[in-house]
């Protein structure tokens, strides 16, 4: 188990190093220069050149890169436009100049609001999207399972966009049946925290639970086939008991490894969502890092989406090797 | 016995709606079991008897299966046809239990045995505790055999003995009046087979419980049951206490069943009665060739031949085949027989060319060809001559091609014929093996077993090897349809002089198709020898335990 | 299984027939949208509204109700602008089709290539795969999607050109494929690793078959059915990715017609005009749900395990 | 030289110019209708333009004077998308946060704002400034009581630091008239090379503390806007001991009524009230509410809605940079209700022009027919029609002092294809091709490129269209010599509303591309410009720039297209919002929240 640990994590860790560097690569030949603005429309070339070079942006890409991964492990001290020493403790994912701040400090000021969304929707999902494939594969074939598979079916094919959209401006705006959304923090006020987001958790769920939907039903369905399914049976276990005690067990290993990766994308940011809800999360965060051409913020967003679902996606295969015996002993 | 069976059936009739309509899986069939009496229902794939199982203890789907007639339990007679859920739920496992046949499969793999079994127990006595129950099931483990000490590990630790052990543990932990043993042994060596049908008939005449034993094998039948019912396409034929079916079978179809399957009294070599030819003549030169031509020489060979398998991750390597030395002589069949484990097919694989020696020496027709599994060109040379027939009738056929493609691609790579004359020679191949040029166009799965093993001959024929391996070529099949197959198999050999090296787990197929045995053990020979010496005078004392069987 | 019983268990479907035919219908209306568009006697790009007078109020809002829905323009007239809204969504039908066509063609072929040579090859070349694929899935695709767009355009257009509208379509097509092959050569990698241990590969090994032989005779047949199962899927899933990168401002430039520039702007305007975001909206859900359904059915007809 | 004395009243000049300017453009748009008649009544507002007077000592006194129904207490909630990219005082350069640092922030001279009419007075300062020495030096006294939020009292030194500040590296952000000025250069370049900020080169020599509330500035050459300078937020002290560097530019240290608590980078941004802060020497803040809660990060559009609708804390919010979206113009027409939480005005001296580089498309026929094809009417219809503002025919705002109206190649607003063609026919060189650049902030934007290249389209040239990121827009506008566009619609205003910074700081030759965006060059212009430059009297330098003006605009560097409106929102329980005449956002310093 511990070899099985450790070469998970040199797995994740290479994982990440590689997105890094191609994040890195990537936004380096970014359109405009990012001393520019962080120097400003007004800057002379001398300004200019003395900004990149307080920036680093005139050492070579790899030192800068190597500079930047020395920078996550151990942390280093950033120099800023004016040439200000900046400290930037480890994990130090950069120094933002358009935010003026660490680009750690600007994603930990606002995952608060990410992980409220994630946390809401994965309730949604899991109680839409499990639950009615559950619903559908225990009732296969009947009135329910069709008519759960045409509702799951039109959340994977309507769009966040035009749903966040239709629904805010009928149900908030037009209405009032709905609060409207935004952030407060949970621990102040709960309540209105539950009412601001619970239009972003439905829809965003909605979206996403058609996915799961599908995968537990086909799971429950093909795992019922299984003879210790029948076995239970044999034993005299109620129906509903064998399928939440033995098919759901294991039906579970896909859906675990699915959830894994959505929590990790989850936290990573909800772009379109923050977008169309006007939630400042760290997707708003990453959209506006890359319209403002804030190269810190990109590359520190990127790795964060993707440390998220590196770590998410270990997290759900050691889920799965508790599940599962037999993976945990192989 | 009591005067009421403990179960009785009667014109139990089961309906399955398919996609196609409705399919009767079993028609009109009546019995009756008393308790502690065994009853064998014998039959081949598709003969219903699986589904009377299943249909006494109401698991079939009731949205796509009806079920008519009446199943009455015990002397109050409760009638399980149609019982409402609830009822069924109280029956199961506490008055009629059920072994499956594959314990890997019925065992939960999530689940600890102990666990498993303990809920067995629970289920019917909510008011036990869970430490009792799970006490309890570890007192069932040791009664089958298992240390108690075991209780707390999952199925795929334990070997497929064990398994089928825990499994009949778990049946019988509430004592059930009725106890239904569908293929309980199949998936088992014969040695073990014969430990646990010796374990269920000791537990089921201790108890008292009625047995209704479902199966295809009649050896089976014939070492347990006291009364038999032979089942064909869902219809009882004959039903009779087993000593006097075995002997006076009235029904031809029972007579072919018992005699397809060779035993160790049948004289080898002899063509084997079928469903279509129950009393086939005589062949016309009977091939009793004892003594291998020695002076034909030797066509293929290992020496010293050592295969090892790589550990997962860094655990050592696993030996498959420690230092085996064989050959096949010219026109000679070779029986190499064994457990599963033992090695067999690993030898088969590096005579054909596909897995590499880890060292020995291989070789065929005296050329060195231990490298064909690396190389393709040797190996494309070597499948010239050396052919093979697959275990899996299904699997080795390709789904996607028609038989045509199949029978054609050993022409397409050995020959430089064109698609007219690789047709002309496909068909007559077919003819060949009793199919016809019109299936020519078809897919496998439109195929029966034995059909696709004809196919799958047929193309290992095509190119004329002179050695053929066939792995276990029938022990997929059902008996009357391996009968055919074994039979056909001996007039090609006689018609194409063909050397062959035939692999089965199966001693009585062996003893009647091979000229010389090879007995393997855990990768090492056992012993080796003419047919008739290694079966009537066994050297070593496992091919003696493995003769004892034999049912 | 063969294809008559594949067709015969689709004919089955109702829902599959339906979302054929509607699959259908709006593939011949993207092929015609010119004609339809002569037949109709309007044009996407000519901005209706403003130089005719009596369509839109100074503030560039239909005057008609229902979005300026009239005897003249069908779908009434995009508030701003007012060009037509028929034959924007006809000819952004046209843009959608084409980027996510295309690209599953890119995709399938990337995606077979990959998904079935790793599938048939060595262990270290199914771990260098897995390591690209884990990266690849661990990395925020969208916001990949966002920023490449632009550096690209600044790379290959010079900045007093207009970006050819085939570069605009490239662009997409190769960021969709980037990410598209991905869980297509995963599925096929799993396909062939489990069809390379069923016997009749061995048995075309046994029959001296070369690897080429094995790989393109053997194992690609039988992959077809979940790479068409796959595709099927992918296309609507490329249609709003696409859309949703018009939303957030990165797709297809203007003039092109877009559906997800029509939403993205609708969405602006459902206030005082939700004629206009209704009709692209309902378009793509139509579009895609009809695309969902039919992935289902090609799916159900070719999976034998699936209960209706 | 006559002695500029700023204390006596007012110039007449500006007073008369202080008068209701009406825009005619206005009338005739659109049918006339019911409905119509109603949208009028605010579509008329947007037409008043205002220029500030010159207020006296004793306007300068506090407390300002009181706003009937006004009540103290509550909280405002303040919703803008968009974070302030700079909250350091010398760094602040745009007229949205000039009027919000008024919470915080104090200068030395300020705009008051009375009935609607803006007056420049002293804030720090007791008055608006005196000069003497033919404008050379100018002299401020700070008022009594006057105190950081941590109590300590503002000095002279402290005012004297932040100027120094902004010669310092990073603060070219800001405006940049204090660095030439006071050093005599040309422009900031060369000002740095004499003096480099606190930091580098200590104590600037040009300013003077006798004590610690007297500040004295010497110029070298005479300079006559210095009270209007002295009301930008780069006039703001700065405490040396609290200068946080780039930190100050997130949470500075405040001297006026309002304190910063938290500052959450476009995430919110909470104010409370600074217990040292008096209102007797205060004559501009009213600092009604207790706190003031800005947010960042949600959509106009979504704002809008919740003000709209009085949902959440709408009815307590407004906003100061998001404007009404054009989507929600008719619904708000509609419903007077609604119509009542507008607020709109002329969003200060801001035109919105169409820029032509002279530098790429230089002869002067092809940009006259330019002139002509401009769509003007279809244009503003895409950006909201009338609430976007009126039709432009001159370069400088009505807003600006002194200014009179001309149309030197009067044009029908919906483009005059033919004249355009004329024109076109006179070219030396036939053109088939122009690009236009925008930065893609808005769908907007895209269409107004669309509107424009339909229009070039009908008269023969293909105009390409180039969206780019806004970041990438200014870096490749403004910030290189050599921009391949050659057309862009930029809006901009002067930096205080006298001609003084228009055309002696855009429109001279040796400017470069960031000052001189059409990259215009005229001899006859620059010799002008220097004749003018050395006028110290305001008045007149005022009347002679607003003649030259014509000149310019007969060589038409540039198409005007509008003097922009601005339209914002804000909650039903917000009282005193009114669009700050000079600044052009509601004006948060007399905003209150009213009983409820």
């Amino acid at each position: 188990m511990t070899r099985y640990l450790i070469k998970r994590v040199a797995q994740a860790v290479a994982v990440l190093l590689a997105i890094s560097a191609t994040a890195f690569g990537l936004f380096y030949a970014a359109p405009s220069d990012p001393a520019l603005i962080a120097c400003g429309p007004k800057c002379t070339s001398a300004q200019l050149a003395a900004v990149r070079t307080s920036m680093g942006l005139d050492q070579p890409i790899v030192s800068q890169f190597t500079d930047y991964v020395g920078g996550i492990v151990t942390g280093r001290t950033i120099a800023d436009v004016d040439g200000t020493p900046i400290p930037c403790p480890a994990p130090c994912l950069g120094y933002s100049y358009s935010l003026h701040q660490p680009v750690l400090a600007a994603i930990e000021d606002r995952l608060p609001v990410t992980v409220s969304i994630a946390v809401g929707a994965l309730a949604v999902i899991l109680v839409l999207g499990v639950g009615s494939g559950l619903a559908a594969a225990l009732r296969r074939g009947r009135a329910t399972d069709r008519l759960l598979s045409g509702f799951n079916l039109l959340g994977a094919s309507v769009q966040i966009y035009f749903l966040g959209y239709v629904l805010q401006l009928l149900l908030v705006y037009s209405t009032g049946l709905f609060a409207p959304p935004r952030y407060v923090p949970f621990t102040t006020q709960p309540a209105q925290w539950a009412l601001g987001l619970l239009l972003p958790w439905l829809v965003l769920g909605f979206v996403n639970a058609a996915v799961y939907a599908r995968l537990t039903r086909s799971q429950m369905l093909e795992t019922m086939h299984h003879g210790y399914v029948r076995t239970a049976r044999a034993k005299g276990l109620g129906t509903l008991r064998t399928h939440l005690k033995y098919t759901a067990r294991g039906a579970a290993g896909p859906l675990v490894q699915l959830l894994g990766l959505e929590v990790g994308a989850l936290l990573g940011g909800a772009f379109i969502t923050e977008t169309v809800f006007g939630l400042g999360g760290v997707g708003k965060l990453a959209v506006d890092a890359v319209n403002g051409n804030d190269l810190p913020t990109v590359v520190g967003t990127v790795l964060l989406a993707a440390f998220f679902v590196v770590v998410f996606v270990a997290v759900a295969d050691l889920v799965v090797a508790w599940l599962d015996p037999r993976v945990r002993f192989a | 016995m009591s005067a009421r069976p403990a179960l009785r059936v009667r014109d139990l009739t089961v309906t399955f709606g398919t996609a196609r309509g409705p399919v009767p899986a079993v028609r009109g069939v009546s019995f009756d079991v008393a308790p502690g009496e065994v009853l064998g229902l014998v039959g081949e794939s598709g003969s219903g008897k699986s589904t009377i199982g299943l249909a006494s203890l109401g698991l079939h789907d009731p949205a796509r299966t009806r079920v008519e007639g009446s199943i009455q339990l015990g002397d109050a007679g409760t009638e399980l046809v149609d019982a409402p859920e609830s009822a069924l739920k109280r029956i199961r496992g506490s008055r009629v239990a059920m072994v499956f046949q594959d314990a890997l499969d019925a065992l939960s793999p999530y689940h600890t045995i102990g666990a498993q079994i303990a809920e067995a127990y629970r289920i019917h006595h909510p008011k036990t505790g869970r430490k009792e129950a799970l006490e309890r099931a570890a007192a069932m483990l040791e009664r089958v055999g298992i240390a108690a000490a075991r209780a707390s590990d999952h199925p795929h630790h334990l070997s497929g003995g064990m398994r089928q052990r825990a499994v009949i543990a778990m049946a019988l932990i509430n004592h059930p009046d009725v106890l239904i043993a569908d293929e309980p042994t199949t998936a088992l060596d014969a040695r073990v087979q014969h430990q646990v049908l010796d374990l269920i008939r000791e537990l089921q005449s201790e108890t008292g419980t009625a047995m209704l034993l479902i199966t295809h094998d009649v050896g089976v039948v014939a070492a347990t049951c006291h009364r038999t019912l032979v089942l064909r396409d869902g219809e009882a034929l004959e039903e009779g206490p087993t000593k006097r079916l075995l002997t006076s079978p009235t029904h031809p179809y029972t007579r072919a069943l018992i005699g397809a399957a060779p035993t160790l009294n049948t004289p080898p070599g002899t063509r084997l009665p079928t469903v279509d030819d129950p009393k086939p003549k005589p062949r016309t030169k009977a091939r009793l060739r004892t003594a291998p031509d020695r002076d034909r020489g030797v066509l293929a060979e290992v020496r010293d031949l050592r295969v090892d398998y790589p550990g997962r991750r860094r655990a050592r390597p696993h030996p498959a085949v420690k230092g085996v030395s064989l050959h096949v002589a010219r026109g000679e069949t070779l029986g190499l027989v064994g457990e599963s484990g033992s090695g067999k097919s690993t030898i088969a694989r590096v005579l054909a060319g596909l897995r590499r020696p880890t060292s020995g020496e291989v070789r065929f027709d005296g050329r060195d060809i231990s490298g064909a599994a690396t190389s393709t060109r040797l190996r494309r040379e070597l499948s010239r001559y050396v052919q093979l027939v697959f275990q899996d009738p299904y699997a080795s056929l390709n789904p996607r091609h028609t038989v045509e493609q199949i029978v054609t691609t050993p022409l397409r790579i050995h020959t430089d014929l064109d698609a007219a004359r690789r047709r002309k020679r496909a068909a007559e191949l077919l003819e060949q093996v009793g199919l016809s040029a019109s299936h020519l166009s078809r897919h496998p799965h439109e195929f029966s077993g034995g059909q696709r093993q004809r196919i799958g001959i047929a193309r290992a024929l095509a190119v004329q090897p002179r050695l053929i391996i066939a792995d276990e070529p029938v022990s997929a099949l059902d008996v009357s349809v391996q009968a055919q197959v074994l039979n056909l198999l001996m007039d090609l050999r006689e018609e194409l002089d063909l050397s062959l090296l035939f692999i089965s787990h199966d001693l009585a197929v062996v003893r009647h198709f091979c000229d010389r045995i090879a007995v393997l053990k855990a990768g090492e020979l056992v012993e080796v020898g003419l047919r008739d010496t290694v079966f009537d005078a066994p050297s070593t004392p496992y091919t003696k335990e493995l003769l004892a069987a034999v049912l | 299984m063969a294809a008559v019983s594949v067709a015969h268990a689709f004919r089955r479907d109702r829902f599959g027939i339906v979302s054929l035919g509607v699959v259908g219908f709006f593939l011949l209306l993207s092929a015609a949208a010119p004609l339809v568009a002569a037949l109709y006697g309007k044009n996407p790009t000519e901005h209706y509204g403003q130089n005719e007078t009596g369509l839109l109020s100074p503030e560039g809002l239909p005057l008609l109700p229902n979005g300026g829905v009239s005897a003249q323009h069908w779908f009434g007239i995009e508030p701003g602008l007012g060009r037509d809204v028929l034959t924007q969504l006809l000819y952004g039908m046209r843009t959608s089709l084409l980027i996510a066509l295309a690209s599953a063609a890119v995709v399938a072929v990337i995606g077979v290539v990959v998904g079935v040579t790793v599938g048939y090859l060595s262990a270290l070349v199914d771990r260098a795969f897995t390591f690209v694929c884990n990266v690849l899935l661990a990395f925020p695709a969208l916001l990949f999607l966002i920023t490449l767009g632009p550096v690209i355009q600044t790379r290959f257009v010079g900045p007093g050109e207009d970006e050819p509208a085939w570069m605009q379509f490239a662009v997409l097509i190769l960021v969709f494929s980037a990410f598209g092959w991905v869980p297509l050569a995963m599925v096929l990698r799993t396909v062939v690793r489990s069809l390379r241990e069923r016997e009749f590969v061995e048995a075309a090994r046994a029959l001296g078959a070369s690897r080429r032989h094995i790989v393109f005779r053997e194992l690609l047949p039988n992959v077809w059915a979940p790479v068409l199962v796959h595709l099927t899927l992918a296309v609507p899933a490329m249609v709003t990715t696409e859309a949703a990168l018009s939303f957030l401002g990165v797709g297809i430039n203007e003039p092109i017609p877009d559906w997800g520039r029509m939403i993205s702007r609708g969405s602006d305007v459902f206030y005082d005009d939700p004629t206009y975001m209704v009709f692209p909206g309902a378009s793509l859900l139509v579009f895609v749900l009809a695309f969902n359904l039919l992935g289902d059915a090609v799916r159900d007809a070719l999976d034998p395990h699936t209960v209706r | 030289m006559p002695v500029f004395t700023p204390r006596a009243t007012a110039v007449p000049a500006l007073a008369t110019a202080a008068a209701l300017l009406l825009c005619s453009c206005s009338a005739g748009a659109g049918a006339n209708t019911g409905a119509d008649k109603a949208r009028n009544s605010t579509a008329a507002k947007s037409g008043q333009r205002l220029t500030a007077t010159l207020g006296t000592a004793k306007d300068s006194q506090g407390p300002a004077p009181e706003i009937p129904g006004a009540r103290k207490g509550g909280t405002v909630n303040v919703a803008n998308e968009a974070d302030f990219p700079h909250l350091d005082p010398q760094k602040i350069y745009a007229g949205e946060r000039y009027s919000t640092s008024l919470l915080w922030g104090r200068q030395l001279t300020q705009y008051q704002i009375i009935h609607g009419r803006p007056r420049l007075v002293g804030d720090l300062s007791t008055d608006t400034g005196t000069s003497s020495d033919g404008g050379r030096t100018w002299t401020y006294h700070l008022k009594n009581g006057i105190a950081w939020e941590d109590g300590k009292p503002v000095t002279a030194q402290q005012v004297k630091y932040g100027i120094e500040r902004t010669f310092a590296p990073g603060f070219e952000v800001g405006p940049t008239y204090w660095q030439p000025w006071l050093t005599g250069t040309k422009d900031l370049t060369e000002a740095v090379k004499k003096y480099g900020g606190p930091k580098k080169d200590g104590d600037l020599e040009a300013i003077e503390t006798p004590d610690d509330r007297t500040i004295v500035f010497h110029f070298p050459q005479p300079q006559s806007d210095v009270p209007y300078m002295a009301s930008q937020s780069s006039s703001s002290p700065v405490r040396k001991d609290k200068d946080t560097g780039t930190g100050y530019d997130v949470k500075p240290f405040a001297t006026g009524p309002y304190k910063i608590v938290e500052h959450k980078l476009n995430k919110s941004l909470t104010l409370e009230r600074n217990p040292y802060w008096k209102p007797e020497t205060d004559s501009i803040r009213h600092a009604y509410p207790d706190r003031f809660e800005f947010t960042f990060g949600k959509a106009a559009l979504n704002t809008a809605q919740e003000v709209f609708n009085g949902q959440g804390t709408g009815a307590t919010t407004l906003t100061t940079k998001d404007k009404l979206p054009p989507e929600l113009i008719s619904t708000v027409e509609r419903d007077p209700a609604k119509r009542k939480l507008v607020v709109s005005g002329s969003q200060g001296a801001y035109t919105q022009d169409l820029y032509i580089r002279n530098d790429r498309v230089t002869d002067p026929e092809v940009r006259k027919a330019i002139h002509y094809l401009f769509p003007r009417e279809q244009a503003r219809q895409v950006l909201g029609g009338r609430y976007a503002g009126d039709f432009a025919t001159t370069l400088s705002s009505p807003a600006v002092v002194g200014w009179k109206k001309y149309d030197l190649y009067p044009v029908a607003p919906t483009g005059d294809i033919a004249k355009a063609k004329e024109h076109l026919a006179k070219a030396k060189t036939k053109v088939t091709k122009l690009t236009y650049a925008y930065p893609t902030e808005s769908p907007q934007d895209d269409q107004v490129a669309q509107v424009l290249a339909d229009a070039f389209a009908k008269a023969g040239i293909k105009l390409v269209v180039k969206g780019l990121q806004p970041g990438a827009f200014n870096d490749q506008i403004f910030g290189g010599e050599d921009s391949p566009y050659d057309l862009f619609l930029s809006t901009n205003s002067v930096d205080w509303p006298t001609p003084s910074t228009l055309l002696p700081l855009g429109y001279e030759s040796h400017l470069d591309a960031v000052s001189n965006n059409t990259r215009y060059s005229n001899p006859q212009v620059d010799k002008e410009l220097s004749r003018i430059a050395k006028i110290g009297d305001a008045q007149k330098k005022a009347e002679e720039l607003i003649g030259l003006e014509e000149t310019v605009m007969k060589d038409v560097p540039l198409v005007p297209f509008l003097y922009k409106s601005i339209s914002q929102f804000r909650g039903e329980k917000i009282g005193g919002a009114a669009t700050h005449p000079i600044y052009g956002v509601p004006a948060l310093a007399n905003v209150y929240v009213k009983n409820s």
